[in-house]
């Protein structure tokens, strides 16, 4: 037993650590200092993530093999990390007013749990330790979903999230005992060596990619995401759509990877459909939403769609393109859940129609939506096109004819999602409104978290660095 | 920096000078001074470049400049230019410059106009500069979504649906691209060495033929959907009809002719083998274009209309010459996007300038404006001869060179589709003076305009300009077939070695 | 003869746990539903004792049947009505649980039917100790579970922050 | 003779000058500065004849020069267009008939446009045609002549189109350029063919000895037809357009909606001969293509029988004019046709007789045009019945007009009776079929000639609002001058100086030929006279005994309407719209579709998002199940 | 004789599968999440069984098991205080309720 391997895992430790500072500060600090809380959280985790990304860390394999941690894995939760600073910052605001004051402690603290929850998934090398941080990442959330608790919208999505997590989580258990009983082992390695195809062993990966269908929001395992990002506050939605499904994505293609590579026809060929319906579906369903949460929950599906081309790849480029397309996701969809976000505030409006005129009123905002709608959509120079061209790029490079095929289906689909994309700036810019939403006085942090993510759309494609450092990290 | 950065830089200076611009004079300002400032340099790449050849640099490409950007995927931002580049170059400047004049009382928002009418410019600029197929294609993009807001927002008529239109079937043109790039890339090369740069892949010339086959088609419709190419050509009504006037000059001159130029610079260059294939399916696609477009035009009764429909004529027989591979054909294609480039944009600056003034664009409800407006009628006069292809101007020099090239081969094929081409030629005229005998000619059709005023300052600027231009190539057309050839014939040979 | 003994036990546990979780699901009742829960609980427990794991029938028993039983009681307690705490399926609904059900039963049964499985090694009565159990929960070499054992706390006080949370008051 | 670039240059600056700054300028110094440019012109391309045909003759032959002749545009190595001067026999006729002409024109326009609103603007598209006309007769290659033909053609658009606010001259300028254009292609296809299989534009090497036309062609045929013939066959239908021919000729009599001078310089004397100037230059070559130069003959022949008959009953003298003009240009196309050889005394006749038509007809023309100019200017109008006995008010009109009336009818001394008399002498050289065939037109012309003259100067006085008035000077000069030309033009020795082989050739007046001729010429004037020189009922009982000839001959025998059918009921109709339809309605409804097909797809798909956590389980789990039997019965 | 694992796992497929039942057709959020334990219990028992019988090496299904319970007890917690949350604010607590937030 030798417990100095906890002190292997930086990451966590540091991140546990902020929990814990902050949990202490939240519980004993006088209540005049709570207002600090929100620049605490957002102070220490940055702390951490600078730690994270100029500690020194060694590729590590502890536990018995049961965790790893390397370069890849740190950079995935530094992106991760990033995120969450943003959704803090833009929480900033929210946490302010009056009925989330007395929860703010425990939003934080939830929400850095889930956070490293989502660390052991990306780390484990283990079904149990996987599925305990897949649990740790979503049964907290569910507190998050239900935050707001007095109103309707708040508690229907949590119960629907927590019922539809615990159901593909049970059902995902069912997949990983059927892979215990065909491999032996819960070890990925064990069963990358042990995996022998058969119906059970089809069966139990179908049943696993369902379990993580669930996370990601993939068709047809997508249905709870517009009821409950429509229903949660925007700030847990934005961190459930960007984080959440970021780690989800990471962690699944590790799986796949590691734990399925040898039997990876069967989940290349099952992602295959999964990835064209997720896009279609989710575009389709898109197009007819007026409610911007929605729009964007099902705009998250097809995006979602998008990120697995990554892992369709299995490769460096692919598993870059991947970590690349989730940070610039992240930037893109919390910039539009920002401006969003603080819409919804200032004037309780939430339909795409509402924003008709925006442009008069709030230049400002209008063009930061803009730009987060053109990154969405692919458009440069912003940074959405490069994710996008790099995730395509990753995927044909296997080379089959099948790739080229679900790389074109996945380009036509682009239009479809462009022309959703493009319902918001024409109600923005195009249209006029006898009432448009009042010029919005924007707090500070709202105002840095535009800038910020703004300001990402626009360098993180263009500033090749970013994606050198990630390939760098992953290779 | 490379001399050709400055067309990137330059703009995006602009843009940060209209960030920060004020007053309506400031911004004008701004975007004069800019637009003058890419003029002058793009006549002074055109000397440089000539020098250059005239001191026997025998380059593909000149003015070369390399940096990596994506390491870990072969991308470079490369830019170099050759004759066909740098025509291009001086054509989109002489039109963006003509084209902030157009706009100069532009309303609303006119800050928000310059700097997307400039974003869009630097889309053209550096699509035309690039030589790695990302940053081309990433330069192409940049270029077309700009459209979307500048006709939703300072559009007319059924703006929304026209503009929407257009940018979908731009960006489904653009998803085919995507797709023959990323296939043009992984094939790049025998020896696992990809690469994006245009000319490394010319140079290993590693495409399979199989591959070749299914690439050309991705491609050339791609780019083909921005070239007008029929059926894809649909968004060009609706778009420019409801594109205000600055934009219709800037679409349908120099973004029409990022189609054409990249059928030419990525299509065919790359992939000569499939071309040979596979041309006999785009020498009737164009050829019908070349033919429909005119017959369309004929019965339109928006002036926009048949504008855009001739330029589905016009620019198919861009693409119906470039087809025709050989040297001089290529260069006709070369001259003709030049030409219609200058004369559509002086055709839709005069269009907007009638509309500004009559508020209609229907044909049946105008009638002698040349009475009225005799500068703007002169000049509408000249555009229209200079579409139908009078000597002197820039549409003769190109078509003729279209023609004859075009008339060196001698199979039954490509003759029945020339001489079909050909025959445009009347229906030009047909709908041209059609146009001009309607509108300018005749009685006064509707008093209300009888008080309307001619031309302002900047109109005339910005009109003559364009004249200038059109005639400049259509009086000496020497210069600018000198300075396309030699590049031409480089992608020329290289296809009609697959015959 | 202990081993029919044991056959025959396994036989009982079998049916009433398929008995009783069919019960479960299709009674009316919402208090009897969570007994039949029980009862399910209890034979799964009994099937681990049955198997020789002791520590796991001893934990079955006591956060399922003592723990979350408990709870479900007084949580129906609390939301139910006397009068109304029976329903009706909907017969549209029935279809869909049904389909779904069997669907997921045949493809399931399929699938482990054909699946050719390793030889058994199972071995009557080898007993795991209580101190093979804590070794392992708290070792960290590979199959030792110190880890999620940690992680698993961070994951119940995440569960006791949220759950408070959201059941206080305010 | 470097400075022959003048002729050239100095029109065209001319012409930049009075479009950009002519509304800053007085008319009268536009007048004066275009006519003064003019007179400067005149006196050069006079200088050139005199200094060109001074020239001592090489071998027996006029040389060609070519002073200038630099590369304008290249389109392959071989092929070039370049611009330049080529002066021999025949261009440098036609630019003494060019300025000539023009000239005069110039000084007539002074008073006939006085005060007209677009004075400056007339002068200088006057000075862009004869820049044009200038640029298409020296042409040093076919390309170099088909770009002046065009820059000709636009021109003539802007001047028949001069009244632009007047409707009918917007459509006649529009028809005037639409047909011509079309006739163009013909012309354009055939350079491109002819120009395929030679290699080169070049008049010298297509017309240079040897056969190298014939040579590079051999072997390619097209519908049982040489490629040869064919080419040859579409240039001849460009200058069939420019010059009129049937059935290209429908656009000529509607010219005449420009003023009067504009159709006496465009559509009389100059540009309609272009087509005849092309044939003449490209003649070796359709020398060795003979089918063609039968096709020309019948083409002319029955343009002239058919432009006299139709000119006989029309009654806008202008009109009378235009078919007039028509008939005579078949005329020249004719004696080209008739040609069966390379020299004059050998059935080569029928090129001097047609090149020494086209001068003689350029003079008498002009003034004919201008003559009625002067009677329209007077009485404001064109149609005869306003006319009559004006010969007592218009007394120098009345007889310039009855010299060139005489020349046209082809009586001696007049200059129309040699040239005529050469071309009856080349067609009955070639059969007697074509000699009686074209003597008969030649009567119908003296016929109608009169029948016109005695319309304007004798007859029935009409009533005029105010007494009709001789013109002012700038107008009568002129017609002096081009009524002495008339007279005497007949006896320059032609042969001497234009032939088809450059040798020189004496005329000789065939004596059965022109007693023929004139003999019928005569009597057709006779006839006229006793129909028309006084008021009488005569004219009408003949249209009443021939009705349908007389029906069909005004209107024509209809041809416009047939154009109207062709341009109206098929292109429009029948084409356009059924393409514009076809590209709304098909094209564009199918990329429509797919947006319609993606929002209906939409649609249907939102019963899966019922809101019922339930059934979204559902879906989860029977879509799970339905993957996993999928991918089991790929895989096992 | 040993008993066939197979039996111990079509009872907890069967197990499995009426939860599935019982959560798609329960109306009680109290039922669907009866079912949910249902399901998850069915689950523990093929870990358990696995290990027993095929790979007694180590106890990795074992283990798996252990922690599932106490998954399962976490996510009842906070079920149930959802649940107590929706009721206390509608005084309901049927699933057909939660529908306001679709198409």
């Amino acid at each position: 037993m030798n417990y100095a391997e906890f002190l292997g895992m930086g990451a966590e430790m540091t991140l546990m650590v902020v929990i814990i500072l902050l949990f202490i500060y939240d519980t004993f600090a006088p209540s005049k200092c709570g207002k600090y809380l929100p620049i605490t959280a957002i102070t220490l985790l940055g702390i951490q993530t600078l730690y994270l990304a100029f500690g020194n860390f060694a590729d590590v394999s502890l536990f018995g093999g049961m965790y790893i941690s390397g370069s890849a894995e740190q950079v995935a939760k530094i992106i991760l990390n990033i995120g969450t600073i943003l959704v803090f910052i833009q929480a900033a605001s929210w946490v302010k007013d009056g009925d989330m004051q007395i929860r703010r402690g425990e939003y934080y603290v939830l929400t850095l749990i889930t956070l490293l929850g989502m660390y052991f998934m990306m780390s484990a090398q283990n079904f149990l330790l996987f599925f305990l941080g897949l649990e740790t990442a979503s049964l907290p959330m569910t507190a998050l979903v239900a935050i707001e608790k007095y109103k309707q919208n708040s508690y229907e999505a949590a119960a629907k999230y927590l019922f539809f997590a615990v159901f593909s989580s049970a059902l995902m258990l069912l997949g990983m005992s059927y892979i215990y009983g065909v491999t032996g082992t819960l070890y990925y390695n064990g069963i990358l060596s042990n995996i022998t195809a058969s119906p059970l062993t089809i069966l139990a990966v179908v049943l696993f990619i369902a379990g993580m269908g669930f996370k990601l929001s993939l068709v047809p395992f997508h249905l709870w995401t517009a009821d409950v990002y429509q229903g949660a506050p925007t700030v847990v939605t934005s961190y459930l759509s960007v984080i959440s499904k970021g780690a989800a994505a990471y962690a699944f293609m590790m799986v796949l990877k590691d734990a399925f590579g040898t039997a990876d026809l069967v989940w290349l060929t099952v992602m295959y459909a999964i990835i064209i319906l997720t896009i279609t579906v989710g575009n389709l369903f898109a197009i007819r939403q007026q409610n911007i949460k929605r729009f964007l929950a099902f705009s998250s599906i097809s995006q979602a769609g998008y990120i697995m081309l990554g892992i369709m790849a299995c490769n460096a480029h692919g598993a870059t393109s991947l970590l690349y397309y989730v940070l610039v996701y992240i930037f893109s969809n919390i910039a539009a859940f920002a401006v969003a976000g603080a819409i919804e505030r200032a004037s309780g409006k939430l339909n795409i129609s509402d924003y008709d005129g925006l442009y008069k009123t709030n230049p400002k905002l209008s063009v930061a939506m803009m730009l987060a709608m053109f990154s969405l959509a692919g458009i440069p120079p912003f940074a959405g096109f490069f994710s996008k061209f790099f995730i395509f790029y990753s995927a044909i490079e296997t080379g089959t004819t099948g790739m080229y095929i679900l790389v074109f289906i996945a380009l036509l689909n682009t239009i479809i999602s462009l022309y959703y994309y493009l319902l918001v700036v024409k109600a923005m810019f195009l249209k006029d409104s006898e009432a448009p939403i009042a010029t919005i006085k924007s707090d500070g942090y709202t105002k840095a978290v535009v800038f910020i993510t703004v300001a990402g759309i626009i360098l993180l494609g263009l500033v090749s660095w970013v994606y050198d450092y990630i390939y760098g990290m992953v290779i | 920096m490379s001399i050709l950065s400055i067309f990137v830089v330059i703009p995006i200076l602009m843009m940060g000078g209209l960030f920060l611009s004020k007053s309506m004079t400031q911004i004008r300002t701004v975007a004069t001074v800019g637009s003058a400032l890419q003029l002058i340099a793009s006549i002074v790449l055109v000397v440089l470049f000539c020098g250059e050849r005239a001191a026997g640099n025998t380059a593909e490409m000149l003015f070369m400049a390399d940096h990596v950007w994506f390491e870990p995927l072969n991308i470079h931002y490369a830019v170099g230019v050759d004759g066909v580049s740098v025509a291009m170059i001086l054509l989109s400047a002489i039109i963006v410059f003509a084209g902030v004049f157009a706009s100069w009382k532009i309303n609303p928002l006119p800050k928000e106009f310059f700097l997307w009418l400039i974003l869009l410019s630097i889309g053209v600029y550096g699509f035309f500069i690039s030589i790695d197929l990302f940053t081309m294609f990433m330069f192409y993009e940049v270029a077309l979504i700009p459209m979307y807001l500048l006709i939703g927002i300072w559009g007319s008529g059924k703006k929304y649906y026209s503009a929407m239109k257009l940018t979908l079937m731009l960006m489904g043109g653009s998803a085919l691209l995507m797709l023959g790039i990323l296939g043009i890339y992984f094939n790049s090369s025998v020896d696992g060495n990809l690469t994006m740069n245009i000319l490394e892949i010319a140079k290993n010339n590693a495409i399979p033929e199989s591959m070749q086959n299914i690439l050309f088609p991705l491609t050339f419709v791609g780019f083909g959907v921005l070239g007008a190419m029929f059926p894809f050509h649909t968004w060009s009504p609706d778009g420019h009809a409801s594109a205000p006037t600055a934009v219709s000059m800037l679409h349908a001159g120099v973004l029409m002719k990022l189609g054409g130029y990249g059928c030419f610079r990525v299509a065919m260059y790359l992939m000569p083998y499939a071309t040979v294939e596979l041309s006999w399916i785009f020498l009737i696609l164009t050829g019908i274009s070349v033919f429909y477009g005119a017959y369309s035009a004929c019965v339109q009764t928006d002036l926009k209309y048949i504008n855009a429909y001739s330029s589905v004529s016009h620019c198919g027989l861009v693409l119906f010459a470039l087809l025709m591979w050989n040297t001089t054909a290529m260069t006709g294609a070369i001259m003709q996007m030049l030409s219609h480039g200058l004369m559509t944009a002086l055709f839709f600056a005069l269009i907007g300038m009638i509309y500004g003034r009559t508020h209609t664009r229907d044909i049946r409800e105008m009638g002698g404006l040349m009475k009225i407006m005799p500068f703007l009628s002169v000049c509408y006069v000249i555009a229209g001869l200079a579409s139908l292809g009078l000597p002197g101007l820039s549409g003769f020099v190109a078509e003729m060179t279209v023609f004859v090239g075009a008339f060196q081969w001698d199979d039954t094929f490509r003759r029945v589709f020339t001489i079909l081409a050909c025959t445009s030629i009347v229906i030009t005229a047909v709908y041209i003076l059609r146009v001009v005998g309607k509108i300018l000619y005749g009685p006064v059709q509707d008093e209300h305009h009888a008080t309307l005023t001619d031309a302002v300052w900047y109109e005339k600027f910005s009109t003559i300009t364009l004249i200038i231009a059109v005639a400049g190539i259509g009086m000496l057309p020497l210069w600018v077939s000198d300075l396309l050839r030699d590049s031409i014939s480089v992608i020329s040979e290289r296809i009609l070695q697959y015959i | 003869m202990e081993n029919i003994g044991n056959e025959v036990i396994f036989y009982i546990i079998a049916a009433v746990m398929l008995i009783f979780s069919v019960m479960t699901v299709t009674t009316k009742h919402l208090l009897r539903s969570a007994t039949y829960l029980l009862f399910v609980l209890f034979g799964t427990a009994a099937l681990y004792f049955q198997l020789d794991y002791h520590f796991l029938g001893a934990v079955q028993v006591a956060v399922y049947a003592g723990g979350i039983v408990v709870l479900f009681v007084f949580s129906i307690l609390l939301t139910q009505g006397l009068g109304q705490n029976k329903e009706k399926i909907k017969s549209s609904k029935l279809v869909l649980a049904l389909s779904a059900a069997i669907l997921g039963a045949v493809v399931c049964g399929y699938s482990l039917f054909t699946h050719i499985f390793p030889a058994s090694r199972y071995a009557m009565g080898e007993e795991i100790t209580m101190k093979t159990v804590g070794q392992v929960l708290l070792g960290s070499e590979r199959y030792q579970y110190v880890l999620p054992f940690e992680l698993i706390s961070v994951l119940l006080l995440a569960c006791i922050i949220g759950g408070i949370m959201i059941a206080r008051k305010r | 003779m470097d400075y022959s670039i003048v002729i050239l240059a100095l029109p065209f600056l001319m012409f930049l000058t009075l479009a950009l700054a002519g509304n800053k300028m007085s008319q009268k110094f536009a007048g004066l500065l275009g006519t003064t440019g003019l007179l400067v012109i005149t006196i050069l391309s006079y200088m050139v004849t005199f200094q060109y045909f001074g020239m001592p003759r090489v071998e027996g032959v006029r040389e060609a020069l070519m002073p200038y002749n630099f590369e304008w545009l290249s389109f392959t190595d071989k092929l070039t267009i370049n611009l330049g001067i080529l002066l021999d026999p025949i261009s440098v006729m036609m630019l003494v008939v060019i300025t000539t002409v023009s000239l005069m024109v110039h000084i007539y326009s002074m008073g006939y446009m006085h005060g007209e609103k677009g004075f400056q603007r007339y002068y200088a598209f006057l000075s862009l045609f004869t820049f044009s006309m200038l640029g298409l007769v020296v042409a040093t290659n076919i390309f170099q002549m088909y770009i002046f033909w065009e820059l000709v053609g636009v021109s003539s658009y802007l001047l028949i189109g001069f009244y632009y606010t007047k409707p009918a001259a917007v459509s006649a300028s529009k028809k005037a350029f639409i047909v011509t254009r079309f006739a163009d292609l013909g012309f354009l296809i055939g350079i491109l063919l002819l120009s395929f299989y030679t290699e080169t534009f070049s008049f010298d090497q297509l017309t240079a000895e040897g056969g190298f036309f014939l040579t590079s062609t051999s072997g390619a045929t097209f519908m049982g037809c040489s490629v040869a013939s064919w080419a040859m066959a579409l240039i001849f239908m460009g200058g069939a357009g420019k010059s009129a021919m049937f059935p290209l000729h429908i656009w000529l009599p509607d010219a005449m909606e420009g003023p009067t001078p504009v159709s006496a310089l465009i559509h009389a004397a100059t540009m309609v001969v272009a087509g005849v100037y092309l044939v003449a230059r490209l003649f070796p070559v359709y020398l060795s293509v003979p089918d063609v130069l039968e096709l020309i003959t019948w083409v002319g022949a029955i343009t002239a029988l058919y432009a006299a008959i139709v000119a006989c009953v029309q009654s806008d003298i202008k009109r009378v004019l235009a078919f007039s003009t028509i008939s005579q240009i078949a005329f020249m196309m004719v004696a080209l046709g008739v040609c069966t050889s390379m020299i004059p005394g050998e059935g080569g006749l029928g090129y001097m007789a047609s090149m020494f038509h086209l001068f003689t007809h350029a003079m008498f023309k002009a003034l004919l045009f201008l003559g009625a100019g002067a009677v329209i200017h007077a009485v404001h109008s064109n149609e005869m019945s306003d006319m009559g006995g004006l010969r007592k008010y218009l007394p120098i009109t009345h007889i310039t007009f009855l010299i060139a009336c005489l020349a046209i009818a082809g009586i001696p001394p007049f200059s129309g009776f040699f040239s005529k008399d050469e071309i009856l002498a080349a067609a009955f050289n070639k059969s007697t079929f074509w000699g009686v065939w074209m003597t008969v037109v030649a009567a119908i012309t003296a016929f109608y000639m009169f029948r016109l003259y005695f319309g304007i100067f004798w007859g029935k006085e009409a009533k005029h609002e105010h007494t009709p008035h001789e013109s002012p000077a700038t107008m009568t000069v002129p017609l002096i001058i081009l009524a002495v030309v008339t007279c005497v033009a007949g006896f320059i020795p032609f042969g001497e100086f234009v032939t088809s082989n450059g040798t020189a050739y004496h005329i000789h007046i065939d004596p059965v030929v022109a007693t023929t001729s004139v003999v019928c010429a005569v009597v057709a004037i006779l006839l006229a006279t006793w129909l028309f020189a006084k008021p009488n009922t005569k004219p009408e009982k003949m249209q009443a005994a021939l009705p349908k000839l007389h029906k069909w001959a005004y209107n024509r025998f209809y041809m416009d309407n047939v154009y109207q059918y062709i341009t109206h009921k098929i292109i429009f109709a029948r084409i356009s719209k059924p393409i514009a339809w076809f590209d709304r309605h098909i094209i564009d409804a199918t990329m429509d579709m797919f947006a319609t097909v993606t929002n209906v797809a939409a649609d249907k798909i939102k019963g899966f998002q019922s809101g019922k956590l339930q059934s979204y389980v559902w879906v989860y789990i029977v879509g799970a199940m339905v993957i996993a039997v999928a991918a089991m019965l790929i895989f096992i | 004789m040993e008993i066939p694992f197979i039996y111990y796992l079509i009872v907890s497929g069967v197990m499995f599968f009426a939860g599935v039942y019982g959560f798609i057709a329960r109306r009680n959020m109290l039922a669907i999440l009866i079912s949910l334990e249902l399901m998850l219990n069915a689950v523990d028992i093929n870990f358990a069984v696995f290990n027993r019988y095929l790979y007694p090496g180590a106890m990795e299904g074992f283990f798996f098991t252990l922690f599932a319970i106490a998954i399962a007890a976490a996510e009842t917690a906070i079920a149930i205080a959802i649940i107590i949350n929706i009721y206390r604010n509608i005084k309901n607590i049927k699933s057909d309720n939660l529908d306001k937030m679709k198409n």
